[in-house]
Order: structure tokens, then C-alpha cells, then sequence
């Protein structure tokens, strides 16, 4: 049975070009391979920062407000909502999905633009969703917190702070009953951590040895939650050792670290022996939520986190070890920049969706 | 014809299903037979019936994942009462995914779920919570009232391409029998079944509430024409039938065993009212379970829910 | 008199229920300022604000067994989407142990909840779920429109000995200002406010919806005299004051921001075709939501969502 | 603050004469309380094994059954519906419940006639509350799984799996914030551990230093399901390390063993040092419900867990010690035969509740 299931269409990936998916082979990465993971986590960074750029902050926070919106966030720009940016955490992204195969499965959180660019996810139509047009991947519909991609593997961001664990972990029993050999990855934050989903399905997935890696990026905060203040133990890593699963803490600053330790994870996975917790310490570079126009949780801490910047370490490595110039670099750079501006053209002309296209089906009663 | 069980009736269906269909398997606590942990995988390979631990939210959301990525799991809540602790995967993730997605992704999950009163179980096991179900857009919600309809609803909820709940009824499931064809039939979604026909006054019962409304035309036949309308789908809403039922006998009494405040008898009055306005001669009655957690004891249980008793009189009242 | 905003007012009544009585205090998340670990019980003692992980079913579960044990918590689930993730302690603990308990338990829990769209925050974060909780006998639910009565309806459901949902509207926080007189002021559970008199229709706006109907009576004006009536608690719900404006005006229009199918729009339509037959003379109408999860592009949300041009319409329509 | 609050009047318990309660201040535990000790086992065993001979039981279970009720139990007697028993498990509830003061607070499971009576409840009142009567501790409206009691701090069983362990962590909040120097106890199956209100509040009480103490009675099946095939790892225990609490592993069967850990895990608790995970390893000696009339789910396992009756061990080791004689036991089994037969002749003859007497209030709208 497994095998006729396993050759059915169930979101295998057709070829996806300029995935970080197709690096996925190469262990330890060729010195091709590095430079593309520098572009990946390149491309991640000037997405975001042009979202800055599209959002028109405006503030409501009253410092003596004890009943209100507990996040400072709206804007009246191009793009609104609650986009909350990765900056700063690009090397985990990245390093997990280069170990990963084009047809696995990535869920994701509310943080999710690095996790879907990493999975190969398109700028153009990536834009396109935020600016809430029917190119986006989600025809409009989803957003920031809700790019999916059915030919990339990309479940979903959520925008339900631990929903996302039990999904991937869903996908991870099904390629498991299918006989696929595809592998879930579920990112997610540390303050996810505290949920009940996480408790439930890293239980379940030891105990039925399915093929998913769960991703957690410690960024030291929740909103505005410190850990210190969260976490009754500092490593979320440890938590693993409840269910009998691995559970590894690794510097998510280093690109090639994450990338080694998923790569890890996911032969691990793939080869019937079950999941594994990865514990990523991370930071992120910008406010909680408003396109990185938000207060910083601790402007002094960030300073010292400034200087681990995951680009900024991983090119100097490259260029130590004599791969990449700093021109080289430079070119990498505004190559990049230029796929940016292309992304903001694209979406920019594109069409907002109208209501008679939205995706429900009729007998649904959507009126009634 | 022979005659089946409304558990029978449901077993007959995901065993149909699961033959025509390797995608189908069923998931929840306490569905066997998976008793010995080495053989795990590949008894459920055969068996198709998952085990898991008491982790509904966790096994839900698992389910919304098997079924975005192929797979159409049946997945159990042991009492409807118990979707307090998973209502997130089942209205965050599986009735919204197709939309946020902008239509790529499809999620064919059935939840199966047995509620209702009248065991003396108390106030965490006498639930029946359908309306948050009808009032999260992307759910359908089916409650079928005998074996025929609980075997031809449930093989067409797991055909269906969205998330459907199946609300099955406890106490039907000992007391509903009924005769029934050889074979496999559907029951479309989305149409509702006039039980028992009449003139004088229409009774849309729902789930066991059709079997009490059939039991009240009888104690009333001869006297009062009651016309029995089981919608067997909440979502869709067939309100053809019931507006032809109404515009017929210019009565409507709506019962369920869900508390009447906010239940789907209001929502069936909103219909009605909305869209056949003039047709009813005398006001509409919702009879639901009185607005109260379960209590335990007998006699309270009695007193609370909607009885056959309850029934008759209110018909008698309306007409009267 | 001075001009407050609808968080001031929630604010302000907080913070005098919380000198007034030391049993109350906030716990939920993000709710700050506790900052660090060390001093936090001590800071706890003071602050009475208790900054949780991201865990609502552990905090609200916790938050029913201090309102067992003599406490009145505040407890704040950030927006009203997240209740799928903890309904089982607020519907079936919170709500349930009073009678289940024999009437020996009191659980006096405000659940405080920011709900609503409008804000392009998409599927996860728009949702105005008031009427589960309208459907799950034990509770309160409160859904104020305005600073008045925002903080006086805070203060009363600090004070009662049982559970209430307070939901305040993410865009009133920021939209609604209104004049307020000085110090205290109650506004009791289950007396619904005539926000504008009229004679034509009567509109039932529920939290924005009231908003909403003000400027469509007021684009109205001269043309169509609207009473808007907001009936502030939706359990207990003040069903004279709709039945007295219908009996005057004849017409029912309810505005609210959740689905139409089974939302608190069908509740009122059902008590008023119940216990105000032949007071209409035009069918009702409810304005909600479209039946889908809320999509994220501004245009289709506006379309999705009732603007105020579409009670305009909707009244001439009924009217015409 | 905290001193003002801790003298209101919230839930402290008057004197409770009867209460396995009182035995709490003796440790190690003197001649007399360990009679009493005995004796509070024995009341549990007798009074639910008369609860068998009430409940009527009628069985629908069907081999072939894919879809039905996943339990096999119904009644038509006198008692009806849903009824566990804690027969076997008797060490546990005497053991920790000796542990605690009269105003301490105790929450408990669908199984929680043991931890009901353990704390201090009447046998008659717990016996009209399973016929339905209004002399019950809930008036008739709780049943079996509802039984609570303000006096004694008893807080509730639970129909909800898992759903006690939050009300118990809260208590304990709300006992730290009055600083009323209470403990709270959360009895819980090892199913329950699989809950995601297992994690949330281990976590929030470990966080927070409550004084709360997790007892978990695995008896090796939840309902149908074996531990065996539930559990990714053989011992609840050790989950407590993931929220850097202590968690130790029980004898279930010896009384004095728990305790001596229920003990030390109160005064951990009443001291300010937080939370205990106590795993007690136990076995029910008969089916999951139905009164014990359902089907076991291992009679050959049982035969040899009969052996380690937590009643005759304990009996065993008072003859041995020299502190009671065959007969002294015998005649304090009579005792405790007659004091059941009060029971259920105080039961049968009190009045059911009437509709108008349920405890609502008027504001509700009962019948809106
Ligand atoms: C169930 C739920 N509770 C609360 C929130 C509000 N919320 C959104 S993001 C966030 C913080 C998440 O922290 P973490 O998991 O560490 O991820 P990070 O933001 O640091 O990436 C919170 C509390 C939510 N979206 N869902
Ligand atoms: C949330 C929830 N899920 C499922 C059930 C059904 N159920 C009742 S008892 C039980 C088994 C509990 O096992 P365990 O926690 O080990 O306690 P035990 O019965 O062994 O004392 C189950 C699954 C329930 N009551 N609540
Ligand atoms: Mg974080
Ligand atoms: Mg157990």
C-alpha cells in the first residue's frame, strides 16, 4: 500500500528552481553552494528591510495603558497588518532548509518570510501577498503570517503561536505512511515553546518515530517577554530528554553550524529513526511586530547581538577562507537588491484580488 | 434489506471507505486494536487505526496535517465535550487553511465526534456544541438521526475535499436500528429529509431530536398533522425544505438538545424568518436544552433537555 | 467631564477595582511590566500584573482555580482568536463548576479579550467569537462600544461572583473617545443602551456594530429615523429593551462582526420572533460577516466585513 | 497585602474531624495514624466496591465496531453513568492526603472517589452524590466525576483529562499571592501527562515556585490504550527535569512510601521551594469504568498486581510490626462494612433535587 500512496501526487515538489532546497545534497557544501546560502540569507534581509520601508508606523502606545492593544503596531502604507521581521535569525532558516529535499514539508510561524525565501519561496509573489494582491502565493488571501506553497512544501506560516508543531508533525506521519521519505521541519520560537502543542506533539512524534525535525529559534523574547522571564530552564534543548529525543543547542548565528546540525537531523528523519529538537540561539535584529518600526526589547542587549550578525560572520568567513571577495560580495549584494526592487514592480502593478475570486466553494453557503 | 445499527451503519461506511481508498484511516484515543508497541508501524500500516495518547489538540492538529498533505484521516473526539481542548486545529487551521491559502490547499479530514445527553454522565459528557461548529465558516456539519443517513453522510463526508464534523448521537447509538439497503448509497451533503410528512405544523429536529419529533407525531397522530424535518447537515443548510415545510403548515418548532441561547434552532429561526417571512401563522419555538451545564442527577437531567413530552405540549400550545 | 478613550476607560476601571480590592490582579501575556526574573514574585506583589509564557490553557486553567480558591483574576487572552486554544477551561471549568459544585464554588473571572477586524491582520486575527461563549450556559459576555460604558461594565464584571467574557473591540481602542464624568460609575450586567433614538427601524449593534449604526443613522439623518439600541451584554441580554424598540420602529436590523450563520444576530432574531410575534412588519435582516475565514487583502476584507454603507443600504432596502 | 488576604476566609477548612487530613503532622507517622491510615484505605476499597452492586450494568460493545462508543458501560440501577474506580490505587490517596493540612486544596480526576474520601469526605454525602440526591456534596448535580467540597478544599474531580492539573497550579498561585501558606495537589493518571495542560502548568508552577505538588498514579493503561504504547518514555518522573523540577518514581502499592515522598514534597512546597513531580506506580484492579463491572483490560497482568494489594501489604506489615492483629483488622474491615451500609441508607433516603432547587442564578436566563 505504502508504495502506490507514496507515488501519488502529494505535494511533490517539481523541479523548484533556485530553491535552497536543491543545495540539500552537498554535505559539507561545496564553495558554490556556500556562496548561494550567503544569497538566500541575503535575500531574506533586503526583503524584509523593504517592507520597512512599505509600512506606515503609526504608534499607539500609552505608557499607562493596562487594558489596550498589548502591541504597538498599525499602519495605513502599501503593506499593513502585523508583519513581524526575521532579521537577524537568517542563518537558521537557511542552514535548516539547505539540508532539506524540494518536496519536504516547512510549517511556520507568525515570523515566517525567512522560512518561506529559505524554502524557495519567489520575492514577487512573496511581496505580491504582503501588499495583499492576487499574484501572492495566497492569492491575497493570507498575508504576511499565511504564505503557503503547495509545489515548495511550504505549509504555512500561522499565526496561532504554536499551531504550526502539530502540523508539521502531521505532514511527518503522513510521508511516513505514504513511504514518501519526505521530512517536516516545524520552526518555530521559544516561547512556543510553553505551548501545549509543543509538549503534545514532540511526545507523539518520539513515541511513533515519525520523520520531522522541530526548529526551535531561541530569540530571547516573546513579544515582549524576556525568556529569563518564561523559560524555567534556560535551554529549551533539554526538553527534548522528556520524550527520549535528541535534543541539541547550537549557534544559530552560524550558518554552516545550523546547516551541519539539520543536515544531521533530516538524514536522521529520512532514515526511519525519528525526530529531533534543535535549539537554535538566535536573536532578532528589529521590534516584535510593524515591520521592524516597533520599540526594541532591549536596545543595549541588541548592540552586543549587533555583532553577530549571521551575514556579516558568515562573509568574512568566506572571504578568510579566500572564496568571496569583498567585491564579490558587493555584487552578490546588489544582485539581490535588484531582485528586491523587481519583487516591489511586480507586486506594485499587480491586481488586488476581488471578492468574487475568493477561493471558497460554493456549497458553502458563503452569503447565506 | 436488513437491518443495522446506527453504530453498525457508521462502521459499515469507514470500512467501505477504507477499502475504496488507502488514503482513509482513522485516529483517536481508545479505537484499537494497536496494543503492543514493537509491531507499532506495521500493524497500523494494516489496521489503519492510530492509538494515541491523550492528546487531542496535538492529534488534531496532526490530522490537519496528514490532510493537507494527502491523506483523509477520520479523526475521533471520544465525547464532544472534549473539543474544548482542540477547538484551535479544528477552526484556526482546518476550516481556514483553504482560504489563507488562496485555494491551493485542501484539507479532507472528517471529525468524528459522539455527543449528546441522557446517560447520566454529568457536566463534561453531555455535550453538544454544533453551532461553534456552524458558526466557523469553512466547517460543514453533519448530524445524521438514523443508520440510514449515519452510513450514506458519513461516506459522503469523507469524500468531501473540506473538513467536515460528524456528530453521531450516543443515545442513538444504542436505540437508533433501522432497515437498510445492501450495499453502499450516499447521502448528500447539504439536503435535509422530510422524516414523516404533515400538514399542520412543521418539527425540525436535529441529530435525536428527529427521533424524539418522530416519537411526538405519533403520540399526536390522529390528532395533530406533524411534518418531521431532519436537516441531517447544519452545514450546508438545505432551508428549501424547511421553507417548503413552513409555507405547507405555518408552523415551526426547531429542537435540538444543544442549550436553546445561541443554538442552531436560532440560527434555523434567522433563516425562516429572514427568508419566509409571512409564512408562519403563529410565533416560532425553539425547545433546546435548558440554559445550564448538565446536571448529573436523574431527574435534573430529565428536566433539562428537550423530552417527547416536552414536545407534544409545546406542539399543543402553538396550535392551541 | 473629560474625554477618555475606550482603553483609558478599560484602564481606569482596572485600575480602581484593583485599589478597591486586593483579591483582583491581570495575569496573561505580554501584559508587562514585569521585566526580570529575580525580583518577580516581589514585583508580582506589588504590580498585581503577572506576565505569563505563552501557555492560555495552563494560565486560564490556573486563573479558575485562584477564582475558586478567593482571588478575582483579570485575565487577558491577547486576541479572541486564541480562545481555541483554552475554550476547555473557560466553557467547561470556568463556566460549569457553580452548578456542578452544587452551587458551593463561585468563580468570580473576568476573561478580557480583544476582538474584531479591520485592522489587514488576516485569518488569525480578526475573529469575534461572542457567540460561543453566548452558547455555553454560566457565562457572562460583555461587549462594550464605548468608554462609558467600557469601564462601567469592567467594574461590574470585576464585582460579580461569576465568570464573564469581557470583549472590547480592537478598533475602538483606537477610534472610540467619548465624555465621561469623573470618578466612578457602574454600568450593571444585562441592560441593554438606546445609543440613539428613532422611529423608523430599530438597529441592534453589538460592540463596533453600534459604532457602525450610529454614522449610517447619522448619514441618514433627516431621511430615516433610526434608533440604534446596543444591548452591551449579550448574556444577560436585555430582550425588553429590543422588544419595546421594535414594537415602536417594527423593523429589525442587527449588525455585528462575526459570521452571520449562528452568530448573536440569529440569538436576537429567534427572541424576538419568539416573544415579539407580529411586532415586525418587514422581515429582520443580520448584517455579519461573510461565512468565511477573513481574508487578508484590504479590499476583500472591507468587502467581507458590514461597513456602515451597507447598513445605509441594508435600511433602505428593508424600508423601500 | 498578602497577610490581610491570607486571613480572609478562602476555603480554609474548619475543623475536620474524620479527615485522613489530620493524620498531617506526624511524620514518621505514630501507631495511631497508622491504623487511621488503614482504615481511610479501607473506607475507599468498601465504599466502591458496594457501588458495583448498584450499577446495573448492561454491556454494547460490538467486536466489529469501527464507530461507536469507545466505552462499554451503561447503567440502569440506582447509580448510573460514568463510574471509575480507584480500587488498587488506594496507597496513593491515603498516602499523599495524609500529607496535607485540613485547608489544603486537592483537585482530582474522572477517578476521584479515592482522593474525595482520602481528604476528609463523609461516605454518606459521597454516596447520595452518586444516587443523585440532594444531600450530596454537589447536590446531585456533580455525579461521580464532581464531587467537590469547599470545606475540605476539595476542588473537584474532573471530567476533562488533564484539565485538574491547572485548577491545582492555580490554587497554589492563589495560596503564594494570599500568602496563606496552603499547598494544592493535583492526582492525575499518567494518560493525563500526555495532556497539554500537563506541560503548561508543570512549567508555569516550576517558573513561578508554587506551592504545588503533581502527583501522577500510572496505572499502566488510560482506558483502552497501555502505556506501553502512549508513553515515549517508560517513566512520567522524568519530565519533570524538562521545567527543572524534582520528580521521583513511587512504590503506588506502599502506602508509607508515598507518604514519606508526599511529605517531604508538601513541605518542599509549603516552604516556598516550589512544585514536585511525584510518579506513583500503581495498577486499578478493576475495568476503566462501569463500576468495575467493564471488562479488565489485562486479566493475566492483574493476577500478579492482586499480589501487591496495596490493603494486604499494608495489613501485613502492621501484623508483622506488632501493631495490629488479624483481628484488630478484621474488625476495623467491620467498622468500616457498617459505616457503608449508613451510606447507603442515608443515600436511599434522601430526596432527589427538584428542578427549581438547582443552583442557578436568576441573572442567567435558565430559560431564555
Ligand atoms: C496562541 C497564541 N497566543 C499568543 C499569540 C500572540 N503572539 C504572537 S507572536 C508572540 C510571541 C511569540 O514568541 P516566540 O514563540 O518566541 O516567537 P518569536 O516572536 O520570538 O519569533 C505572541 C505572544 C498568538 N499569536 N497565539
Ligand atoms: C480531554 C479528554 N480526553 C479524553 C477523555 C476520555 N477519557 C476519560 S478517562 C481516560 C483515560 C485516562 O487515563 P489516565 O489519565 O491514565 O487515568 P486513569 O483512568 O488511568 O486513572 C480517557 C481517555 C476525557 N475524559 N477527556
Ligand atoms: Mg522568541
Ligand atoms: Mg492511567
Amino acid at each position: 500500500m505504502s508504495n502506490q500512496l507514496g507515488r501519488r501526487d502529494f505535494l511533490r515538489a517539481a523541479a523548484v528552481t533556485g530553491a535552497a532546497a536543491s543545495l540539500a545534497l552537498a554535505m559539507p557544501p561545496s564553495p558554490k553552494h556556500l556562496v548561494e546560502l550567503l544569497r538566500f540569507m541575503r535575500k531574506i534581509r533586503h526583503f524584509e528591510e523593504r517592507l520597512t520601508g512599505l509600512y506606515q508606523y503609526e504608534s499607539f502606545l500609552d505608557k499607562d495603558d493596562l487594558a489596550g492593544d498589548m502591541y504597538d503596531f498599525a499602519s495605513k502604507g502599501i503593506i499593513a497588518g502585523a508583519v513581524h521581521l526575521y532579521i537577524g535569525q537568517e542563518a537558521v532558516a537557511v542552514g535548516v532548509c539547505a539540508a532539506l529535499r524540494g518536496d519536504d514539508f516547512v510549517t511556520s510561524s507568525h515570523r515566517g518570510h525567512g522560512h518561506a525565501i529559505a524554502k524557495g519561496a519567489a520575492l514577487g509573489p512573496m511581496m505580491a501577498e504582503l501588499m495583499g494582491r492576487k499574484t501572492g502565493y495566497s492569492k491575497g488571501c493570507g498575508g504576511s503570517m499565511h504564505i503557503f506553497s503547495k509545489e515548495l512544501g511550504l505549509l504555512g506560516g500561522n499565526g496561532i503561536v504554536g499551531a504550526q508543531i502539530p502540523l508539521a508533525t502531521g505532514a511527518a506521519f503522513s510521508a511516513k505512511y505514504r513511504g514518501s521519505k519526505q521530512v517536516a521541519v516545524a520552526f518555530f520560537g521559544e516561547g512556543a515553546s510553553n505551548q501545549g502543542t509543543f509538549h503534545e506533539a514532540l511526545h507523539m512524534a518520539a513515541l511513533w518515530e515519525l520523520p520531522v525535525v522541530f526548529v526551535c529559534e531561541n530569540n530571547l523574547y516573546a513579544a515582549s517577554t524576556p525568556a529569563v522571564i518564561s523559560l524555567a530552564t534556560p535551554n529549551v534543548a533539554e526538553r527534548a530528554s522528556a520524550y527520549g529525543m535528541p535534543g541539541k543547542i547550537i549557534d544559530g548565528q552560524d550558518v554552516l553550524a545550523v546547516h551541519a546540525a539539520a543536515a544531521e537531523a533530516v538524514q536522521r528523519a529520512r532514515g526511519g529513526d525519528g525526530p529531533t529538537l534543535l535549539e537554535c540561539k538566535t536573536y532578532r535584529f528589529t521590534g516584535h511586530a510593524g515591520a521592524g518600526k516597533g520599540q526594541h526589547n532591549n536596545p543595549e542587549e541588541l548592540k552586543t547581538w549587533l555583532e553577530r550578525d549571521p551575514i556579516a560572520l558568515f562573509e568574512k568567513k568566506l572571504r578568510d577562507d579566500g572564496l568571496m571577495t569583498a567585491a564579490d560580495q558587493d555584487a552578490l549584494k546588489r544582485q539581490v537588491l535588484a531582485e528586491v526592487d523587481e519583487a516591489v514592480a511586480f507586486a506594485k502593478k499587480s491586481d488586488f484580488p476581488t471578492f468574487d475570486e475568493m477561493p471558497v466553494t460554493a456549497d458553502t453557503d458563503l452569503l447565506a | 434489506m436488513r437491518e443495522l445499527t446506527y453504530t453498525q451503519a457508521i462502521s459499515e461506511a469507514i470500512r467501505e471507505e477504507m477499502d475504496r481508498d488507502e488514503a482513509v484511516f482513522q485516529i483517536g484515543e481508545d479505537i484499537g486494536p494497536v496494543r503492543s508497541r514493537p509491531s507499532l508501524w506495521k500493524q497500523f500500516m494494516k489496521n489503519r487505526a492510530w492509538q494515541t495518547p491523550i492528546s487531542e489538540s496535538g492529534f488534531v492538529g496532526m490530522s490537519v496535517g496528514a490532510a493537507m498533505t494527502g491523506l483523509r484521516p477520520i479523526t475521533v473526539i471520544m465525547y464532544c465535550d472534549f473539543v474544548g481542548v482542540c477547538m484551535d486545529p479544528i477552526v484556526n487551521q482546518a476550516a481556514k487553511i483553504h482560504l489563507m491559502s488562496g485555494g491551493q490547499i485542501k484539507v479532507p479530514l472528517v471529525i468524528r465526534t459522539p455527543a449528546g445527553a441522557g446517560t447520566r454522565e454529568g457536566g463534561h459528557h453531555s455535550g453538544s456544541l454544533e453551532s461553534w461548529f456552524v458558526h466557523s465558516p469553512g466547517l460543514k456539519v453533519v448530524m445524521p438521526s438514523d443508520p440510514y443517513d449515519a452510513k450514506g453522510l458519513m461516506k459522503s463526508a469523507i469524500r468531501d475535499d473540506g473538513p467536515v464534523i460528524y456528530i453521531q448521537h450516543r443515545i442513538l447509538h444504542r436505540l437508533s436500528k433501522g432497515q437498510c439497503p445492501e450495499g453502499e448509497w450516499l447521502v448528500p451533503l447539504g439536503k435535509a429529509d422530510v422524516k414523516r410528512p404533515g400538514t399542520d405544523i412543521t418539527v425540525v429536529g436535529v441529530s435525536a431530536g428527529a427521533m424524539k419529533a418522530l416519537e411526538a407525531a405519533e403520540a399526536l397522530a390522529g390528532q395533530v398533522s406533524v411534518e418531521v424535518v431532519d436537516p441531517r447537515t447544519l452545514v450546508p443548510l438545505d432551508v428549501e425544505t424547511i421553507l417548503a415545510s413552513v409555507k405547507k403548515t405555518g408552523h415551526l418548532l426547531v429542537v435540538h438538545e444543544a442549550p436553546r441561547r445561541g443554538g442552531v434552532g436560532a440560527e434555523i429561526v434567522r433563516r425562516v424568518a429572514e427568508e419566509g417571512f409571512g409564512l408562519l401563522k403563529k410565533p416560532p419555538k425553539v425547545l433546546g436544552c435548558v440554559n445550564t451545564a448538565m446536571p448529573y442527577s436523574p431527574p435534573l437531567e430529565d428536566a433539562c433537555l428537550p423530552q417527547s413530552s416536552d414536545i407534544v405540549k409545546a406542539i399543543r400550545q402553538m396550535l392551541g
